[in-house]
C-alpha cells in the first residue's frame, strides 16, 4: 500500500472527502473512523460512488460503526489492531 | 415566555455537541423556557437505535438519552429532509414527538426567542 | 438591553473567545449589560493560570470584563471534566450549573451560542 | 429584522452557507464574521450566487476582514458596535 | 515498528484522544512502540486534574498508556498558554518543547496527526 | 532522509491551525526531516498580503510568518488550483517557492514519509 488516507469527519458537515477522496490512487487504501463513519448511509454529491469505486480498498473502524449503530456495507471491516495493520502496511498515513 | 429552540445538527461520539446540547435542553424548561429541540443534519443520527457509545468509551447510549426528552418537558423533533438525504427510515429512530418538513422548521425559528446550535 | 453569550471552544485555539469579549465590551460601551456563558471546552477561557508570553493574555480580557460589570459564567462540570480547579478561576467568574445558564437564557434580551 | 444568520465558519471548509443561507428570509439579515469572510472572495456551488442576492441585508465585520486583508465587495462593513445594533435590532440570532 | 500520534483537541468535546488511545493501546498489545504528541488543546488531555464523575477518565487513561512504555510529551508552550502547569501533570508525560516533536516524526515508522 | 509535507489547509485567525501548523514546519529540518509546506485550500488565504491579525487580537500577520520559511530551510509552495478557485492571483501572496498543480501535489505527497495537515 502507498498512502492510508484516513477521514474523521461526517462529509455532511465538512468538505473532505469531497476534495480528497479524488486524490486516492490505485495504491492507497481509505479508513473512516469517528464522524467520517455516517458516510457509509449516504453521502452528499459524488462522494457514495467514489467511496464504492474503492471497493476492497476501504475500510471502518468497527468501534465507531457499532457506536452509531450502523452496518459496513461496501467496506472492510477493521477492530483497533486491524487499524494499526493498515497503517503499518502503508508507507505513510495522512489524517483529515 | 421565552421560547428556545435548540438544534442538534451533528452526529453522536464524534464530537460532545449533541450530548452537551441535550444538557442545555434539560435545564430550560426548569427556567420557564418553552422548549423544543430539532434533530437536523447529522444529529439525526443521535436518534438511531441500535447504537452504543460504550464502543467508543462513551457513558452510554446517546439516542437512549435523546429519548428521555418529555421528561424534561422539552419537545424533540426530527428534521424529515436529513433523514431523507440520509437513507434513514423513521422506523430506525427512537421514540420523539414527531417529523418537521423544510416549512415548518423555518417557521419553528421563525417563532423562537433564542436559538441554539450544537 | 442584556446580551448574552455562550462559547464553547477554548483560547487560542479558535477565536471565538475573541470575538465574544470584543461583542460584550462594545455592547457594555454602548451602555448595554452583557453576559458570559463557558461551556464545554470554553471554560478554558477563565483560567487565571495563562501564560502566553508576548501575546493576548485571554484570562486577564476575561477579568476585564468582569471588572466591567458583566455576569460571567463557566459549567462546573464541563471545569471538572477538565482538570479546571475553583481557585484557579479568574477573580468573579461564578463556577455555576447548569441552571444558571438557564436563567442567563431567560433573563437576556439577545442570546446566542459561538461554537466549534 | 426577524432573524440575524451569524456564520464563522468557511465555506470551502463547511456546509452551514450551502445548507442555511436557503432558510434566509426576506426579513432576515446576515453577519460574516471569523473565517466565514472568506466567502466574499469567492465560494463554492451556489453560494455565492446566494449571498449576492442578499444585498442590502449582507453585513461583515470589519476587524475580521482587516486581519484577512479583504475587501467588502457587496457586503455592509460593520465594527464591533454595529454587530452588537444588528443583533438588536433582530428578535432573534443564530450563530452557526 | 514505532507508531505515533499527534493529538490537537483536548478531552471530552472531541474524541481524537479516545481513538488515538485505543490505536496506540492496541500497537502496544502487539508488540510495537508507541508515541502520543499532544498540541495546541490536546495538551489538556495529560491534566491530572479531571474529575469526570461516573464517565471515563481520560487522563488516567494517558498515564496507563505512560505505565505502558508509550512515549507521551505535550507541546510546552501550548501548555502555558492554558494555564496548564507542570506540577498538574499526568506523571510520566514530559512537558517538551518542539524539537521533543520534531524528534518524535524522525524516529517513528509512522506519523499521523489528528486534528479538530 | 526523512521527507515531511506539512499541508496548510485553513485560513488564518478564525483557527490556530494555520500558525500552529508553522511552528511545526520550523522545527522538523533542524530534526534532518526535509520539509516542504504547501498552502492549500483556504491555506493560501495565510500567504495574502497586507492583512493584519492584530486587529482581531493576534500578534501580527501570519503572511510575514510564512514568508520566513526558507529560513528554516523550507520550501513553501501553493496550491494552484486552490487559488483559481477562491479567484485569488498570485501577485497577492508574499514569497513563496513556487506553485504546484494538482499532478505535483500528488506527486509530492507520494514522495513523502511523514503527511501532517492542519
Amino acid at each position: 500500500m502507498e498512502t492510508l488516507f484516513i477521514f474523521s469527519k461526517s462529509p455532511w458537515a465538512r468538505r473532505d472527502m469531497e476534495t480528497w477522496l479524488a486524490r486516492v490512487g490505485e495504491q492507497d487504501q481509505v479508513l473512516l473512523i469517528q464522524d467520517a463513519v455516517l458516510a457509509l448511509r449516504g453521502s452528499p454529491g459524488d462522494i457514495s460512488r467514489e467511496l464504492l469505486s474503492l471497493r476492497g480498498r476501504l475500510w471502518v473502524l468497527e468501534a465507531d460503526l457499532a457506536a452509531r449503530g450502523l452496518q459496513a456495507g461496501e467496506a472492510g471491516v477493521v477492530d483497533y489492531p486491524g487499524a494499526v495493520g493498515l497503517v503499518l502496511e502503508a508507507e505513510r498515513v495522512l489524517a483529515l | 415566555m421565552k421560547r428556545a429552540v435548540v438544534l442538534i445538527r451533528s452526529g453522536p461520539y464524534g464530537e460532545a455537541s449533541a450530548a452537551e446540547g441535550f444538557r442545555v435542553v434539560m435545564t430550560l424548561p426548569a427556567m420557564g423556557v418553552e422548549t423544543t429541540v430539532v434533530a437536523l443534519e447529522d444529529g439525526v443520527f443521535c436518534l438511531v437505535r441500535g447504537g452504543d457509545g460504550a464502543r467508543v468509551g462513551w457513558r452510554g447510549s446517546l439516542s437512549q438519552v435523546f429519548a428521555q426528552a418529555s421528561e424534561f418537558e422539552a419537545r424533540l423533533l426530527v428534521h424529515k429532509p436529513s433523514l431523507l438525504q440520509r437513507g434513514i427510515q423513521e422506523e430506525e429512530l427512537v421514540g420523539h414527538h414527531g417529523c418537521i418538513g423544510e416549512e415548518e422548521l423555518c417557521q419553528l425559528l421563525r417563532r423562537a426567542s433564542v436559538l441554539l446550535a450544537f | 438591553m442584556k446580551i448574552g453569550i455562550m462559547v464553547r471552544t477554548g483560547p487560542y485555539a479558535q477565536q471565538n473567545i475573541d470575538t465574544a469579549l470584543s461583542l460584550l465590551g462594545a455592547a457594555l460601551d454602548m451602555g448595554h449589560q452583557a453576559a458570559l456563558f463557558l461551556f464545554e471546552d470554553g471554560v478554558i477561557n477563565a483560567t487565571a493560570l495563562m501564560r502566553p508570553t508576548g501575546d493576548r493574555n485571554i484570562g486577564q480580557k476575561v477579568q476585564e470584563l468582569v471588572s466591567r460589570g458583566a455576569e460571567v459564567a463557566i459549567c462546573g462540570q464541563c471545569a471538572n471534566y477538565r482538570g479546571l480547579q475553583k481557585e484557579h478561576l479568574v477573580p468573579g467568574v461564578k463556577r455555576a450549573g447548569m441552571g444558571q445558564l438557564g436563567q442567563m437564557v431567560a433573563t437576556c434580551d439577545r442570546f446566542f451560542s459561538l461554537g466549534p
